[in-house]
């Protein structure tokens, strides 16, 4: 019953805190550009917005993917609020990902494809750093359910602290930031266009933002079992992360997704390796 | 068989003007770019029909609303060439710092939009904060921000007060300041380097046999400015082309950096050496008959304007070629072998204006 | 005009450019005129150190160009451009557009010649 | 990551956003804005017409009329540069946008045919007056409205 | 309570694309201009998204010639409605100084219903913030009268 | 229950003779439908079985092993003719070490008192269930496809007769196979299996089949040799032909370790892993039903088999590590070689070797959750990717190709065939569905070693990309009023069960493992309760997670099917749609179509240029896996 609680609170407060993030957010990136910047509750007027605009897609795949990524974001948020399987969680999420790849790939526009084909390159990417993570929390935990991480004595952070590194190529990647926002960026001044959600429009797009929403929440939620001990220090180390998420926005141009699969596979997997061995060893 | 067909243009985010690509890619390499035209086709040069040689001015400063003061400067000391005309000295002066002033717009400018181009947009937005300030002294000095219309066949009609120079003074202090800030990011930033050196390399043959003209020409190592040729004011200022030898879009953003900076001082020069005297030379009758060919440096390179009078108040023949036409064939030679994220990189890079290309 | 200015013909041109090329000119680009009702006047133009250099070609609209985009290749763009405004034909064209560089079929008359129609699209 | 000193920078110091249409800071007073005419002051010499780069102003000696179209003028401010009387003025503030195409049509005083203007435009007819005055006027009040 | 919040969000979240149709890049530089930290048109939730599945408000400048009419009609075709179009510039509203010229078909509305006219050559940052000010109420004005 | 076994064993060999000596079409169709029909009810009649081992004393007054053995020596000699007659030596030379070695063992290493012959436990009734009743469908399968296939070819002589014979026998050996309990006819059995696969794969008789048929007889002769000699060396340490005996015995020092090892590496072979992948591959030319059942239920199959029968012998042993890496290994190589194919069945079969390379890994691993996580994937894997190759035969008889790339826009002229094909695709790589589920608790178990663990999480995630982009390019829009899509019945019907059965049997595999699995352990794995598998290590919530996603995409494909209500518009291209969906206006006015290609990360996983690079390190690896046995 408990469970069935939380997982309510998850879906529910999945998508608040996931808007309110991303108003944060475009709000900070303003500051940092010496502008005053949108509201707090902009993503929820664009959100709204797009819900109100007419129904026009491409064809019926795109309907079915946008649905399918979004309850996907919301069922791995649900997941995790249930203290679930870390690696079921991130399976869960990868469904949506898939569809929305998928559901890119069914329009003839190479903006989308080509989009849809970086997307892959980026979960090629982030993918085993993600279950490295997991393989570490396993092995400081003796399981791979969040349940566990509760009953620590010592954060994680403290054991895992390269692979919380390593765990930041995965968070940028999939909050789109420079200098990894190639399938989609959020200004739409890209080679791409829109990229992977270039045929995705009105309501179809408020799925996907809303959707995204959940994926930051669960990542955000990821970062946070780094420092389960302290409620305090969770929130300072989720703030800080977000900040530093920012300004390496900020202060970086976009890469190429070559430029990724190198820098992720070598750095990102080699800091994973180091951090594991450190754990298997000790 | 996995090719990918992407129709870059005429409608597209990376490029503000219509224009079209059609871009054959595999694994996102570039094998081939054919370019489509058209889009922004007026066929101005026809005007001159119909429009006098004085409101032709009006016209040419409209080929492109970047450089629409080096426009007018071009056209203006063509007909009066063709004319005859003795132009006051204050007036050449004048010209030189308002076209300087407009060469650091459109190089901040670009700047700008280059770094939007790898998708870097706090450093856009610097850049663009930082030429608001130049386009306050268009106007304050000009009234209008951007196509200023100060130029007359014989001169100018707007002045600069004392005041004004001093408060233009200030300003461009300010303005070299905050652009030196940021020399490091566009030069030295490793994400910024990783997008720019050795991409889009085009050795110094290539350019000059391409027919390159501009930055692009200098950044590939070969130092051609037309202001050397001392035109108006310039024959009085101290200048240096400026020169970069790596050819690569790395090379071309920072000749054009540095441009800004040299044009900062162009402006600085000139005041210093404002002479006084009348601001326009009176004008009677109409261009006879004859040729004039007339080059001046805009901030994408070289323009020519080829004339041709007939002694009535219309021009028999007006012919533009801007400098963004001298570089697209570079930039199809270019583009072939590039990865599809580095095409806005090198499009950028030429400073592409497809508004004069096509006129 | 400032700058020196060579007369040649439908035979030479390719030729003389050809020398420009050898002897480290740059083409900076062609203008072209009206000379009378079906005479085209096209301007070459050079340029080695800032010194100009122009070879004129006077031809009839009617009899096809020889083209320099073999010698030069930044030569394709502007005689596409002039194919456009002034309905003639280069011979060896490296790109042709076939007259629609700027061109749309909605666009009746030859630009820069008047009175004239363009030819309906095959 | 070069950029972070001027990222920090900005983020400290206020933003350089000029808070627009809330705040309107001080015109340049050179602007060359909207273009309007003191119809009073006009003598219908046609300058203004011939001049203008962009062909939009039309001047009829033998009604009064003046117009413009203000979506085809380019603010040069030829026109008012010419005009021989200065009846022409441009304010420090832009034209306002408008859901409307309009026409700006000023109804004056036609010139009385004196001999020296004859010369000039010949046969200047007297008119009747103020037959379409209503008419002018309503559109004026309606361009300078918005 | 949640369609009001929807009509509420349409004036506040405008995202805009622009098209330039053929402009000599004065009024385009000025629209950009208008992202940019001066005038920050996000202030508004406005952003210049590059795609018309995504827009709401079309800014178009410059004049329309024979080939780009096809290309602002597919545009505007493809921009899921409620919509609004602003002209920007003489260009955009009837042609500007090369309305005479041979490959000049006119301001935007020849091809497109335009909702807005921005006059000006450029226009202003400031008057294109005005116009899309302009546009917004009169798109709500439309989505009533649809309804 | 021995009335059963001889029904899966000896049925198929005689419908098989059926096929061969009567040469109807109507009487093939009839005996393969009516065979596959009887192997589905007796291998489903034998999941209710008491199970135990069951000898066989002789056949028409001849001792069965000394008849096996006989046979045996025909197989051999069948094999070097083969060899002779396509001048390789390799298969010569291997035949003739195997049957020398086989001579000694049999006649003078072996005392052996009375073996049972046949034992049938978990894993071998998982196995018959595979084999039967996938098997049947894809023989079903086969029958309109060869008939289209021949058209196709323009024969003037049908060589169905061959065909059916060979693919029917086939399905005998495999359930001889999984079921014998003596190692010396589960030797018998592999022999057969390799030289039908041969017969098979060489069917099409073009040039390149007969090269690829020869490189798989001399691969897997390799392996026969192994298998020889493996159970030489087990035989001279443990004293027993008895495999459940030997598996009871556990590990028993070096040497016996070692013969392990080489039953594994005969494991490999068969299993096509790195470097043996070659032979797998170029079995693709094969018609379509052979590329199913050898690589999706039977042949590749056994491989897995062997190992994981075997894997009690070594648990434990660094032996059993290796075992691990070199799967892992294997699992990693091929996903890479994957990402650059577009050829449709060569993604199948990367993918395939792929997946049996994470099997073998799970058999090394060796712990209950692994041996869980084996047999899940070995069922679910069968189900997916029969399904799939069968899907490939289908869209390359109706578009002529067999190229991904082809394949673009399917739906728009074949919905039926491109929607089960993409079903089948998702039940290869997303939750809930049983291969996931299957490399989820290869992932928890491959946790505690750190080499396999890196490589499975790198193996992972290429799998998904080659997954995902063949999903989605099958993808389009259908114009309204396009002709409906027409399949035959025998075509439909494999299809639609092996689409519904990977679907629904996935949603039962809390019970599947509940009824047929976890009784093979002491301490079972997991523990189930609300339809969810849970372990001190993690859980996955089989039904939840159906209910919550199953009932959200049913509502997604709801929305999806209104459509026709949504405004449909032409994509997005830069504004200058022409008008055709797709076809853009570009330089010089005129119009250009479509096109787009996948990236295959050319110069990253260039299949010339890292298959030499595998092959050795995996070389590397099986030595160091012998070598750690010692
Ligand atoms: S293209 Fe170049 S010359 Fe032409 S207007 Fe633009 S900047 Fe000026
Ligand atoms: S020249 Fe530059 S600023 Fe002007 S439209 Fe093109 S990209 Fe934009
Ligand atoms: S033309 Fe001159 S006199 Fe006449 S109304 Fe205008 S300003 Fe006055
Ligand atoms: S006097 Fe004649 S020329 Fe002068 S303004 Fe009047 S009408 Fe024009
Ligand atoms: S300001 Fe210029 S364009 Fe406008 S009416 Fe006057 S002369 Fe014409
Ligand atoms: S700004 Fe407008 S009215 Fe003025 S010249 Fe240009 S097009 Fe004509
Ligand atoms: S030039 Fe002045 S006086 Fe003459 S018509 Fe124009 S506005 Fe009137
Ligand atoms: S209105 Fe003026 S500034 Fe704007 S595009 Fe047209 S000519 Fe250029």
């Amino acid at each position: 019953m408990d469970t069935l609680i939380l997982v309510i609170i998850g879906l529910v407060a999945g998508p608040v805190i996931g808007g309110l993030v991303a108003g944060l957010d475009r709000r900070v990136t303003a500051w940092f550009q010496s502008r005053q910047g949108p509201p707090i509750m902009q993503s929820f007027y664009d959100v709204a917005k797009l819900l109100g605009k007419e129904k026009m897609v491409v064809n019926q795949w795109q309907i079915l993917c946008a649905w399918v990524y979004l309850i996907a974001a919301a069922v791995s948020v649900g997941l995790f609020f249930a203290q679930g399987d870390l690696l079921v969680i991130f399976f869960v999420q990868a469904v949506g990902a898939v569809f929305l790849v998928m559901g890119a790939m069914s329009a003839k526009s190479p903006f989308s494809q080509v989009g849809a084909q970086r997307e892959l390159m980026q979960i090629l990417a982030y993918e085993p750093v993600l279950i490295l993570v997991f393989v570490g929390i396993y092995l400081v935990t003796g399981s791979f359910s969040i349940s566990a991480v509760w009953e620590l004595e010592q954060p994680l952070l403290a054991k895992m602290p390269l692979l919380y590194l390593a765990l930041g190529y995965a968070l940028t990647i999939k909050l789109r930031k420079s200098p990894f926002d190639f399938s989609t960026s959020h200004h739409g001044h890209q080679e791409l266009v829109k990229g992977v959600l270039t045929e995705y429009s009105g309501p179809y797009l408020a799925l996907v933002e809303i959707a995204h929403w959940y994926e930051t929440v669960l990542i955000l939620g990821l970062c946070a079992l780094f420092w389960s001990t302290n409620v305090f220090w969770m929130a300072a180390l989720l703030l800080g992360t977000y900040a530093l998420e920012i300004l390496v926005d900020n202060t970086m141009a976009r890469m190429t997704w070559r430029w990724m699969l190198k820098r992720v596979w070598l750095l990102g997997m080699g800091m994973s390796v180091v951090n594991l061995i450190w754990l298997y060893a000790g | 068989m996995a090719t990918t067909v992407i129709p870059f243009g005429p409608q597209h985010p990376v490029l503000p003007e219509p224009v079209h690509l059609t871009l054959k890619v595999e694994d996102e390499i570039v094998k081939e770019a054919i370019p489509a035209l058209g889009y922004v086709h007026r066929g101005l040069e026809k005007l001159a029909e119909i429009r006098d040689y004085h409101q032709m001015i009006q016209v040419c400063e409209r080929v492109c609303g970047i450089c629409s003061m080096i426009h007018a400067v071009c056209y203006s000391q063509a007909i009066e060439e063709l004319m005859e005309v003795e132009v006051p000295k204050r007036a050449e002066m004048l010209r030189v710092i308002w076209s300087e002033l407009h060469r650091t717009h459109s190089h901040l400018l670009w700047l700008g939009l280059f770094a939007d181009a790898f998708g870097f947009e706090s450093l856009f937005m610097q850049f663009w904060k930082v030429r608001e300030r130049i386009m306050d002294i268009n106007e304050a000095t000009t009234g209008s921000r951007v196509i200023v219309s100060v130029n007359v066949i014989g001169g100018v009609r707007a002045d600069l007060s004392p005041e004004q120079i001093r408060w233009i003074l200030g300003e461009i202090d300010i303005v070299e300041k905050e652009v030196r800030a940021l020399q490091d990011t566009i030069m030295n930033d490793y994400t910024v380097k990783a997008r720019t050196v050795g991409v889009g390399v085009l050795s110094k043959e290539n350019a000059y046999l391409l027919g390159a003209a501009g930055p692009t020409l200098r950044g590939s190592g070969v130092a051609q400015d037309m202001r050397m040729l001392g035109y108006g004011g310039y024959s009085e200022l101290d200048f240096e082309p400026v020169v970069e030898t790596s050819g690569d879009c790395w090379a071309r953003s920072t000749v054009r950096f540095r441009e800004t900076l040299q044009s900062i001082d162009l402006v600085r020069q000139a005041i210093a050496k404002l002479p006084e005297g009348e601001l326009a030379a009176k004008v009677k009758g109409n261009p006879p008959e004859g040729e004039v060919y007339m080059r001046v440096e805009q901030p994408r390179g070289e323009c020519v304007y080829y004339i041709k009078g007939n002694g009535t108040k219309h021009l028999d023949r007006l012919r533009i070629r801007t400098p963004t036409f001298a570089n697209i064939p570079p930039l199809l030679a270019m583009l072939p072998g590039c990865e599809l994220a580095d095409v806005p990189v090198i499009v950028l890079a030429i400073d592409p204006c497809i508004s004069c290309t096509e006129r | 005009m400032k700058g020196k200015v060579i007369n040649v013909t439908t035979d030479t041109v390719v030729g003389e450019v050809m020398k420009m090329k050898n002897d480290g000119h740059r083409l900076v680009t062609f203008s072209t005129y009206q000379v009378d009702e079906d005479g085209l006047g096209i301007l070459y133009h050079f340029d080695k150190n800032l010194e100009t250099t122009h070879l004129r070609l006077t031809v009839k609209r009617d009899a096809p160009i020889p083209s320099v985009s073999g010698v030069y290749f930044a030569a394709l763009l502007v005689e596409n451009e002039i194919r456009d405004q002034w309905d003639v034909k280069f011979d060896g064209l490296v790109l042709d557009f076939n007259r629609t560089l700027y061109l749309d079929p909605e666009v009746t008359q030859v630009p820069l010649v008047s009175n004239v129609k363009i030819e309906p699209k095959k | 990551m070069l950029f972070t000193p001027t990222v920090i920078k900005n983020l400290l110091k206020k933003p350089a956003t000029r808070l627009y249409p809330f705040t309107v800071r001080e015109p340049f007073p050179n602007y060359r804005g909207e273009l309007y005419i003191d119809i009073d002051a006009c003598i219908f010499c046609g300058t203004c017409a011939r001049k203008c780069p962009s062909q939009c102003i039309e001047v009829d000696k033998e009604q009064g009329l003046w117009s413009c179209d203000p979506h085809a003028c380019v603010y040069c401010g030829i026109c008012r540069d010419t005009c021989p009387t200065k009846c022409l003025h441009m304010k420090d503030v832009h034209r306002k946008p408008m859901t409307e195409r309009i026409m700006m049509v000023e109804k004056g005083e036609p010139p009385k045919p004196k001999k020296k203007a004859a010369e000039a435009a010949p046969k200047a007819e007297a008119e009747p007056k103020a037959d379409d005055a209503d008419k002018g006027e309503s559109k004026k009040a309606d361009a300078k409205k918005k | 309570m949640f369609g009001s919040f929807i009509k509420k969000s349409r004036a506040k979240s405008p995202w805009i694309m622009h098209f330039d149709c053929g402009s000599c890049n004065g009024c385009d530089i000025e629209v950009l201009a208008c992202l940019t930290p001066l005038y920050d048109v996000e202030r508004f939730g406005i952003i210049n998204v590059g795609n018309p599945k995504h827009a709401d408000v079309l800014l178009v400048t410059g004049t329309v010639n024979h080939r780009n009419k096809k290309v602002l009609k597919n545009i505007y075709d493809q921009m899921p409605e409620p919509k609004a179009v602003i002209a920007i510039g003489a260009c955009g509203n009837t042609g500007g100084v090369f309305r005479d010229a041979y490959n000049v078909v006119g301001g935007i509305d020849k091809v497109i219903p335009v909702d807005v006219y921005v006059p000006g050559c450029p226009a202003k940052p400031e008057a294109i913030i005005d116009g899309v000010v302009v546009g917004l109420g009169k798109f709500a004005q439309k989505v009533e009268e649809a309804e | 229950m021995s009335n059963l076994l001889f029904l899966l064993i000896l049925l198929p060999a005689v419908a098989a003779a059926v096929c061969y000596f009567v040469r109807s079409s109507a009487v093939r169709t009839l005996t393969v439908l009516a065979t596959g029909a009887i192997l589905t009810a007796a291998s489903l009649a034998l999941l209710g079985q008491e199970t135990q081992p069951l000898t066989v004393g002789s056949v028409l007054g001849i001792p069965s092993d000394f008849l096996i053995a006989v046979l045996d020596f025909a197989l051999l000699g069948v094999i070097f003719m083969y060899g002779v007659k396509h001048k390789s030596l390799l298969i010569q030379g291997f035949t003739l070490a195997q049957a020398a070695l086989l001579a000694w063992f049999e006649l003078i290493m072996v005392k052996s008192a009375e073996v049972p012959a046949f034992a049938v436990d978990q894993i071998s009734l998982i196995m018959v269930l595979v084999v039967s009743i996938i098997g049947s469908l894809i023989c079903i399968f086969a029958i309109p496809y060869m008939k289209e296939h021949e058209e196709h070819l323009h024969l003037k002589k049908s060589r169905q007769p061959q065909f059916f014979f060979f693919m029917l026998l086939f399905l005998g050996a495999m359930n001889g196979l999984v079921l014998s309990n003596n190692i010396l006819w589960l030797y018998f059995f592999f022999e057969v299996t390799t030289l039908c696969s041969f017969m098979l794969i060489g069917h099409d008789r073009t040039e390149i089949a007969i090269k690829n048929s020869v490189r798989a007889l001399w691969m897997n002769s390799l392996g026969g040799l192994s298998f020889v000699i493996g159970m030489m060396l087990v035989y001279s340490k443990v004293g027993t032909l008895d495999i459940s005996a030997i598996l009871a015995g556990g590990p028993q020092g070096a040497l016996m370790v070692t013969g392990v090892g080489f039953l594994c590496l005969a494991g490999f072979t068969k299993a096509a892993q790195v470097p043996f992948q070659s032979w797998l591959l170029g079995a693709m030319v094969a018609p379509t039903p052979v590329s199913a059942l050898l690589h999706s239920s039977t042949m590749v199959k056994a491989g897995v088999y062997v190992v994981l029968r075997f894997a009690p012998a070594y648990s434990g042993t660094l032996l059993s590590d290796g075992v691990a890496v070199c799967g892992a290994f294997t699992f990693l190589a091929c996903a890479a070689l994957c990402i650059g194919q577009s050829n449709g069945k060569k993604i199948l079969a990367y993918s395939t070797v792929s997946n049996l390379g994470l099997i073998i890994c799970c058999a090394g691993l060796n712990t209950p959750l692994a041996i869980t996580a084996a047999v899940l994937l070995i069922l679910f894997h069968a189900i997916s990717k029969s399904l799939l190759f069968l899907c490939v035969g289908t869209i390359e008889q109706a578009i002529g190709s067999r190229d991904i790339e082809d394949m673009r826009g399917l739906y728009a002229k074949f919905p039926r065939t491109a929607t089960i094909t993409i079903i089948g695709i998702l039940t290869m790589l997303l939750p809930p569905f049983g291969v996931l589920m299957g490399k989820w608790m290869a992932l928890e178990a491959g946790a505690a070693n750190i080499y396999v663990i890196i490589m499975l999480a790198m193996g992972s995630a290429l799998t998904m990309v080659y997954w995902a982009r063949w999903g989605g390019l099958l993808m389009a829009s259908r114009e309204a009023g396009a002709a409906r899509e027409k399949q035959a019945a025998l075509i439909s019907l494999p299809l639609m069960t092996l689409c519904l059965g990977a679907v629904v049997l996935s949603l039962a595999s809390p019970w599947i493992y509940n009824s047929m699995l976890a009784p093979m352990f002491n301490a079972p794995p997991f523990a189930l309760s609300f339809g969810s598998l849970n372990a001190a290590t993690g859980s996955f919530a089989v039904v939840p997670l159906f209910l919550a996603l199953g009932l959200g995409a049913l509502y997604a494909v709801k929305a999806a099917s209104g459509f026709r209500k949504v405004k449909i518009v032409a994509p997005y291209l830069s504004g200058s749609n022409a008008g055709e969906e797709g076809t853009y206006i570009g330089p010089m006015n005129g119009p250009v179509p479509f096109s787009a290609g996948n990236m295959y990360l050319g110069e990253l996983f260039a299949e010339g240029k890292l298959t030499p690079v595998f092959n050795a390190l995996a070389v590397a690896l099986i030595v160091l896996m012998l070598g750690g046995a010692l």
